[in-house]
């Protein structure tokens, strides 16, 4: 309890809540109804699995550049295959996450044959799933897929907490148990926290990227479903703006760029606040290079400000040197 | 100027040491740097036979080369702060800002162009300093800090421009702006011999870029400085470097680069826009990564990331000639960058197994 | 019966023939030594056998049948444990799940927690470890994370450990327990194969040795027993080697302290730390793991907080700030006692590694540093030391441990300090390199600088030390004269360090 | 800035014919059209480049999209298609602050040039003419539409793109103009721009938009395409009655028209764009004429379409096109 009260985590959930707090009283409580917390939650399903999309693969000290298209090009082909060919809305739903699993698989494969930078590798991906996500839709918006499915994207628990943002917690407890309490789980954190450790350790760092990339795929997958049945319709724009997001997510949730960090809730909560900052754009009218302005300077200052307490560990840790970490990359 | 240390001491710690074996130097075809050239090489070669347009001077030579000194440029802005294993996401965001202060002194108080220049360059270098000085300070992630840098940027940019300007962008072109854009190595002349008409002298600004930037790693303290606390902080700070100060040099060295593609940009599209810089951030990697240079820091290479970022701009310069539709274009974009890596990688692989076979 | 062999192992790297024909056998309840010098090829062979590098030649047995392992995962099946040189712990996880790490309990597709938990408990009380298990590891001192891989290695309950200088960094008293861990092995009828640099250790716990030389093994399995240690120095040195002679030293305490402390204490904890070096003094500071001693040395630098009392340097009461200050203003070095990361830039030219504290003086116009006198400079140490370099820009990180030190070194000796503060010089390095070691730190008093010595080792600090200042619990416990007489020194020192305060009164 | 303005009017002394003008021979012209990036407002250049091609017999016509909204990407693809030979250019610039330099390197080089659906920021135009939908004229078409379907009345919003580019000023200004002239009866609210980028994020913005302002907001009129389509969807699940004019007729669009999600589009002239830019082009680049006025500003038609018109409005645009060519008769002077 007292390493979680010092964590990003506790940071994240009074930031959070304080920000909440202050949207809740500036629109005179509105925020409360139904309607704007159920919208409220609607737009954070995306916004997390994306985040836990690229924490994965940043637990083993990799990167993903290729999440939102992937995230795109999936959700693009269970819109064609629904309203063009006529698919079944399981089987085009299924179709396209074993599609964005696939590909995520081939990223994890890609690295560990050729041993290219991953960066390299998700970059190229990305660009190819860009060409295909075209070739599929083309400059249409495709929509012409049965309603049971929007019905479900805009279906929400007592009115309030949509279903997809359920599907995202589901998600995101899954990856929480996995990452902690299955062997797999730890194999891939040991990979990232020391590769070479984990190799002497009897542990395959290839597979623990492969698995990484592989969920990282599958995760997508679920975040272009939700996607579709959310959203009014597919096209080549879809996925076209996750990729900021999701490092923010996970980077501001605690997750260290050289691997062996897992934090699920971190993410979530940070992509809480960044969904905040949306509301308050929406409640005060705030154009949009002002709510940038503000982000960026608040973040920025909180940085610089937060450091009064870390500093000191900051510079006690850069001398203490502990013995256990040993530079990232893959083995 | 030798060292306090006795013949004895010395004696004894070198009686018959058997030198290690040498590591025999890789073989030059496995180096990196000219496995990437050939391959830039070859698809010239490739492009141009399937289609001889190719070679036209100034039409696809000039500006090709346009860019690539452009995004060279941008690659060494992202190069400076990998050197130290941080990276730079405002990159071009920074580039924007610079421009954004240097079109405004050409708009509102008539600057000449290279004094414009300066003050983009002066503004460039300080707010590179400054993120520079968040990460000293604050020790958090360079990734962190140069997001928040780049959203704060992005915020402010907008708010300038439509405050000052009634399109968005500043129109204003300072004498010879438009002939920076235009003119090639042809219209410099030592006597009579003039240069190429097929290089722009735009490039010259990367050349100067890549010279100072390389001679700065290459030959001087601060280059080695800036490598050895990419390598390992912890050392280089008990080495006695001042690291602190090391990161806030990378990334102003990072922003004044930015400063400095942004301009290119700004000279080769036509006017000081807020976008300017948008489409940095994937290709200040890209060089850079393809070239060599590593991400956790310690090593650059300045060739490298020129190679680097003439591979994609030949490549992309190829598949519009051949007249590849954007259908195909990322695919085959995509599909080519793979290939050419494996089997770069596959080299790598094949000398080092020649290598120990002939041991 | 022989449980385990290796016969003719070869194995080449990219410039270096590191196995040239080695064979090794481990015998059932016996422990065997594994000895030679620096890049002798010891913890690559132990990488060989444990499916970490695969042999480009001979064969291994185990059993009497041939195996030939994959992967570090295959030979751990088999029944291999092993601790490495390097420190192998995963950060974030804790300390119970590193020692688990090979074989995580389940139950039920997830992972058992109470079950990890009292499996280390377990293990961690076979060593005597008082370490809960749901601590992180980063949170563990270096002689903790050590014990911590030994525990590790030995809850895979293996029939042959292979521990390759599991002492290198851990107290006599630790050292003591693991023995007696070993001993209980060998009584179950195991095989341990052990590695060290620490003769001493070898010949009271090893039965027989294997030594290697220049990756080949120059005598596989003779009895201990029979040989003395002057023998197995000459096996590993390739000739007769000589006993270390230092020449006479004499301190001039006439001389005013070049650094004094006076009451110092610290953000980290330290307090009324007093403390003088003079010129051409080795002044040992010896203390348990963890005393902190080290931290009082990075707080001299300026990379700690002084809260009370004053730092004197050259008779001037100084405020050091950074390193750099240190180094340039009052010719402080610090040869550090982490050198894979602090001491050496692994990916960086050897050449790098060493003028990197001398550029600063190099520097022409604009801060160009001109190549030929930077390798010069770079070329003498090199040469002075004996550095066993291919050229100056091979990578530090191929170099081994030992010829690392000396790199760690020289860039203090070509900075010309004339007060070095050396950490732990000797952990991990051969016979005949220790010393020279310790004839160059000899010398290099004798030539007028002022050290302090901080070692864990005690006969090394009582070869050295002009006087010994002995540490605990970050306070300064009592300061003996060296007599150079190690049975009585280090009853002296043993004795100082258990002492209570109370007790020190008394006295 | 009203673009049709512009045209001098036909003056005996400037010209040498009036009436139908025929291409005499466009077998050395080889024809680009050129749009910013992929979208759905620029596919029907693809099938007029065919039709330009066949119906003047021109050497050669090309639609190329690969220029992906960046200027410097753009000009690359113009120069690789001017190294290949084509020397009649139809552009929509994706920077109109650029794009004029652009323009001028290509006439410098001896290339027909046309603006086409974009004019360059500012008071000049560098190509030979310019033949695009006057932006801030249908922004405030588009106003002027959804303030008639909320009944006058009432407060709406304004959903646009990027911020920092000329044209998304004039819309906005457009949109300001219409409700400036309802004399405060009709208020708006402060104007989201930048959601165009993606589907997902016009969608975001739409939905806390309803869900924070939903109740005060009557009409919602968007100048964008993903504002549009994700305003319609938004609309419509929320149930609130929210009159939504869209802009273009993307299939999408179309349908909500007509089952009445959205209550009104302003529709554009693509076609006219590429059909009459490329006659002109090829007249211009086979020297056979000259315009009168060079960089002339001519103004291609918006169109507001509604539930009664769905179905005819093309009409009307065909009729437009046809006049275009008309006007344009007027500024050339031919052989
Ligand atoms: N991965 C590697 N690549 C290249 N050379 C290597 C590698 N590992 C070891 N070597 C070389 O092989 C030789 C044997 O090294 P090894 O680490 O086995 O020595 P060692 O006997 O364990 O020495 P020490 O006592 O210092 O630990 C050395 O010359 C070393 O530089
Ligand atoms: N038993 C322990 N429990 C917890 N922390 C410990 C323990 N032993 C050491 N430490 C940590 O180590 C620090 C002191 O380490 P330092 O390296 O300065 O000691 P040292 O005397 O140099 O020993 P070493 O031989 O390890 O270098 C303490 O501040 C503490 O954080
Ligand atoms: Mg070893
Ligand atoms: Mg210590």
């Amino acid at each position: 309890m007292k390493r979680f009260a010092r964590s990003t985590e506790m940071t994240l959930l009074v930031i959070g809540i304080v920000f909440f707090i202050g949207l809740v009283i500036a629109s005179g409580g509105d925020l409360l109804a139904a309607n704007s917390l159920r919208v409220l939650l609607q737009f954070l399903a995306v916004p997390i699995l994306i985040g836990l999309a690229q924490m994965v693969v940043l637990a083993v000290g990799q990167l993903n550049l290729a999440v939102g298209a992937i995230g795109g090009f999936a959700a693009a082909a269970m819109g064609v295959l629904m309203a063009d060919h006529g698919v079944s809305v399981p089987l085009a739903l299924l179709i396209g996450f074993l599609l964005a699993g696939i590909v995520g698989l081939l990223n994890g494969v890609l690295v560990v044959l050729t041993r290219i930078n991953g960066f390299i590798v998700t970059l190229a991906t990305m660009t190819i799933l860009l060409g295909v996500q075209y070739r599929l839709v083309g400059t249409r918006t495709v929509d012409a897929y049965p309603q049971g499915l929007k019905t479900f994207g805009a279906a929400a628990l007592f009115g309030v907490i949509p279903w997809i943002f359920v599907v995202a917690l589901i998600v995101a407890g899954l990856l929480a148990v996995m990452l902690k309490r299955t062997v797999p789980g730890r194999q891939l954190l040991a990979s990232g926290g020391n590769p070479i450790a984990a190799r002497l350790s009897g542990i395959s760092n290839d597979r623990s990227v492969i698995v990484a990339h592989t969920l990282s795929g599958a995760i997508l997958g679920v975040a272009a479903i939700l996607t579709v049945a959310s959203s009014p319709g597919v096209n080549k724009s879809i996925g076209g703006d996750w990729l900021l997001p999701s490092f923010a997510a996970p980077i501001i949730g605690g997750a260290l760029l050289t691997g062996g960090s897992a934090v699920v809730l971190g993410t979530v909560l940070a992509a809480f606040i960044v969904r905040f900052v949306d509301t308050a754009r929406a409640e005060f009218s705030l154009e949009p290079s002002w709510v940038n302005f503000v982000v960026g300077a608040v973040v920025l200052g909180s940085v610089v400000l937060g450091q009064v307490r870390t500093r000191r560990q900051e510079r006690r840790s850069v001398v203490k040197s502990p013995d256990v970490a040993v530079a990232g990359g893959v083995s | 100027m030798t060292a306090p240390v006795s013949e004895t001491a010395t004696q004894a710690l070198q009686e018959d040491a058997p030198i290690e074996k040498p590591p025999r130097g890789a073989p030059w075809w496995a180096n990196q740097r000219i496995g990437l050239l050939v391959l830039v090489v070859l698809l010239g070669v490739l492009f141009g036979i399937l289609r001889p347009a190719f070679y036209n001077q100034q039409l696809v030579i000039f500006p090709l080369l346009r860019d690539i000194a452009m995004f060279t440029v941008v690659g060494l802005a992202q190069l400076c702060v990998l050197s130290i294993g941080h990276m730079n996401l405002a990159v071009g965001r920074m580039a924007a800002f610079s421009m954004m202060l240097t079109g405004i002194s050409y708009d509102l108080f008539h600057l000449t162009l290279y004094s414009g220049l300066l003050v983009g360059l002066v503004a460039g270098t300080a707010i590179g300093a400054l993120a520079g000085w968040v990460i000293a300070r604050t020790g958090v992630n360079s990734f962190v800090v140069t997001l928040a840098l780049d959203f704060l940027l992005l915020g402010l940019i907008p708010l300038v421009y439509t405050g000052l300007t009634d399109n968005a962008a500043f129109v204003t072109k300072p004498p010879g702006m438009r002939e920076l854009r235009n003119y090639s190595l042809a219209d410099v002349c030592v006597g009579n011999v003039c240069g190429s008409p097929a290089v722009p002298q735009l490039a010259l600004f990367a050349v100067v870029a890549m010279a100072v930037v390389g001679w700065i790693y290459a030959r001087t303290r601060l280059g080695r400085e800036l490598l050895m606390t990419g390598s390992s902080v912890k050392a280089a700070e008990l080495s006695g470097i001042p690291t602190a100060r090391r990161v806030i040099t990378a990334h102003a060295m990072s922003g004044c680069l930015a400063a400095l593609a942004g301009f290119m940009l700004a000279v080769s599209t036509g006017s000081i826009k807020a976008t300017i810089g948008e489409e940095f951030m994937l290709p200040s990697f890209l060089g850079p990564i393809l070239g060599g240079t590593l991400l956790a820091g310690g090593f650059v290479s300045i060739w490298g990331t020129l190679i680097g970022t003439a591979l994609t701009s030949v490549i992309r310069k190829g598949l519009d000639l051949l007249g590849v539709g954007l259908e195909s274009l990322n695919i085959y974009l995509g599909l080519i960058l793979l290939v050419a890596l494996s089997t770069d990688r596959v080299r790598t692989v094949l000398s080092e197994r020649q290598e120990v076979r002939r041991q | 019966m022989t449980l385990f062999q290796a016969s003719e192992i070869v194995k080449v790297f990219p410039g270096v023939r590191a196995l040239d024909g080695v064979t090794l056998s481990l015998e059932a309840g016996s422990v065997h030594a594994l000895l030679g010098e620096n890049g002798a090829g010891k913890s690559t062979l132990i990488k060989v056998v444990t499916g970490l590098y695969r042999p480009d030649g001979g064969r291994l047995l185990l059993d009497g049948r041939e195996v030939s392992f994959g992967s570090p995962h295959e030979s751990a099946s088999a029944g291999i444990g092993v601790v490495h040189q390097e420190r192998n712990l995963i950060p974030g996880f804790t300390v119970g799940e590193n020692i688990m790490l090979q074989k995580l309990p389940t139950s039920r597709g997830l992972i058992d927690r109470a079950a990890i938990r009292s499996e280390a408990l377990r293990w961690l009380a076979e060593l005597e470890l008082d370490i809960d298990p749901d601590q992180p590891v980063t949170e563990l001192s270096v002689a903790q994370a050590q014990l911590v891989e030994i525990a590790k290695a030995l809850s895979v309950e293996s029939r042959v450990l292979l521990l390759d200088e599991p002492t290198a960094s851990i107290t006599p008293n630790e050292a003591a327990l693991l023995f007696r861990v070993v001993e209980k092995l060998k009584d179950d009828g195991r095989a341990v194969l052990f590695v060290s640099h620490k003769l001493e250790e070898v010949f009271q716990i090893c039965d027989t040795v294997t030594v290697l030389r220049d990756g080949a093994s120059v005598l596989s399995g003779g009895a201990l027993s029979e040989l003395t240690r002057d023998q197995v120095v000459d096996l590993m040195v390739g000739r007769v080697h000589e006993a270390l002679n230092l020449p006479d030293r004499t301190v001039d305490t006439s001389v005013a302290p070049i650094l004094e402390l006076r009451g110092v204490g610290t953000a980290t904890g330290h307090s009324e730390v007093d403390l003088t070096v003079r010129p051409g003094e080795i002044v040992g500071l010896y203390g348990l793991v963890g005393a902190g001693r080290s931290e009082l040395a990075k707080a001299l630098l300026g990379l700690d907080r002084i809260t009370a009392g004053e730092v004197l340097v050259r008779g001037q009461a100084v405020k050091i700030r950074t390193v750099r200050d240190a180094l340039r203003n009052h010719k402080i070095g610090y040869v550090t006692e982490n050198r894979k990361e602090e001491g050496v830039f692994l990916e960086q030219s050897v050449a790098r590694n060493i003028a990197v504290t001398i550029w600063d003086r190099l520097r022409k116009f604009l801060g160009y540093v001109p190549a030929k006198s930077e390798t010069e400079m770079v070329k003498s140490y090199v040469e002075q030391l004996g550095i066993r370099i291919a050229s100056p820009s091979q990578h530090a990180g191929t170099l081994s441990g030992g010829n690392q030190q000396k790199v760690s070194l020289a860039k203090w000796l070509a900075a010309q300090t004339e007060i070095l503060i050396i950490d732990e010089p000797t952990v991990g390095i051969d016979v005949r390199t220790k010393d020279a070691f310790h004839t160059l730190i000899w010398d290099l008093a004798a030539n007028g600088l002022a050290i302090l010595l901080i070692t864990s080792d005690l006969p090394e600090m009582i070869t050295l030390a002009d006087r010994v200042v002995v540490m605990r619990d970050h306070r300064i416990q009592g300061e003996l004269p060296n007599t150079h007489d190690y049975d009585q020194m280090s009853q002296q020192v043993i004795r100082l360090i258990h002492a209570t305060p109370s007790t020190l009164g008394a006295a | 800035d009203s673009a049709s303005g512009g045209a001098p009017k036909d003056d005996a002394s400037t010209g040498t014919s009036a009436g139908p003008v025929t291409l005499k021979d466009g077998s050395q012209v080889k024809l680009a059209l050129i749009p910013g990036g992929a979208h759905p407002y620029f596919q029907p250049w693809k099938t007029v480049a065919a039709v330009d091609k066949a119906d003047f017999k021109l050497g050669d016509a090309t639609f190329n999209e690969t220029g992906e909204w960046d200027q410097g990407k753009q000009n690359n693809v113009i120069n690789s298609l001017a190294a290949q030979g084509y020397n009649a250019f139809g552009i929509f610039g994706v920077s109109p602050t650029d794009i004029n330099s652009t323009f001028e390197d290509l006439k410098a080089k001896g290339f027909a040039v046309g603006s086409l659906a974009s004019c360059p920021a500012g008071d000049t135009n560098a190509a030979d003419f310019c033949l695009s939908t006057d932006v801030e004229a249908a922004a405030y078409k588009a106003a002027k539409a959804t303030i008639e379907a909320i009944g006058g009345e009432g407060a709406i919003v304004h959903l646009t793109g990027n911020n920092v580019d000329s044209n998304t000023q004039r819309r906005i200004a457009g949109v300001k103009k219409a409700i400036a002239e309802t004399n405060g009866k009709v208020t708006e609210l402060p104007v989201i721009t930048d959601i165009d980028k993606d589907l997902s994020t016009a969608q975001k913005a739409v939905a806390d938009l309803l869900a924070s302002k939903g109740k005060e907001i009557k009409g919602i009129v968007t100048t964008a395409y993903n504002p549009a389509v994700a305003a319609a969807d938004g609309v419509a699940s929320s149930k609130l009655p929210i009159k939504v004019v869209a802009i273009d007729d993307d299939a999408k669009i179309l349908s909500g028209i007509k089952s009445g999600g959205v209550a009104a589009t302003v529709t554009q002239n693509p076609t006219g764009q590429a059909y009459i830019g490329g006659w002109l082009l090829a007249l211009l680049q086979s020297k056979q004429c000259t315009m009168k006025t060079p960089g002339v500003i001519v103004d291609s038609g918006s169109f507001v379409v509604t539930k009664t018109n769905v179905d005819t409005y093309d009409e009307e645009r065909k009729a437009k096109t046809t006049a275009l060519k008309t006007e344009f008769e007027k500024q050339l002077s031919c052989q």
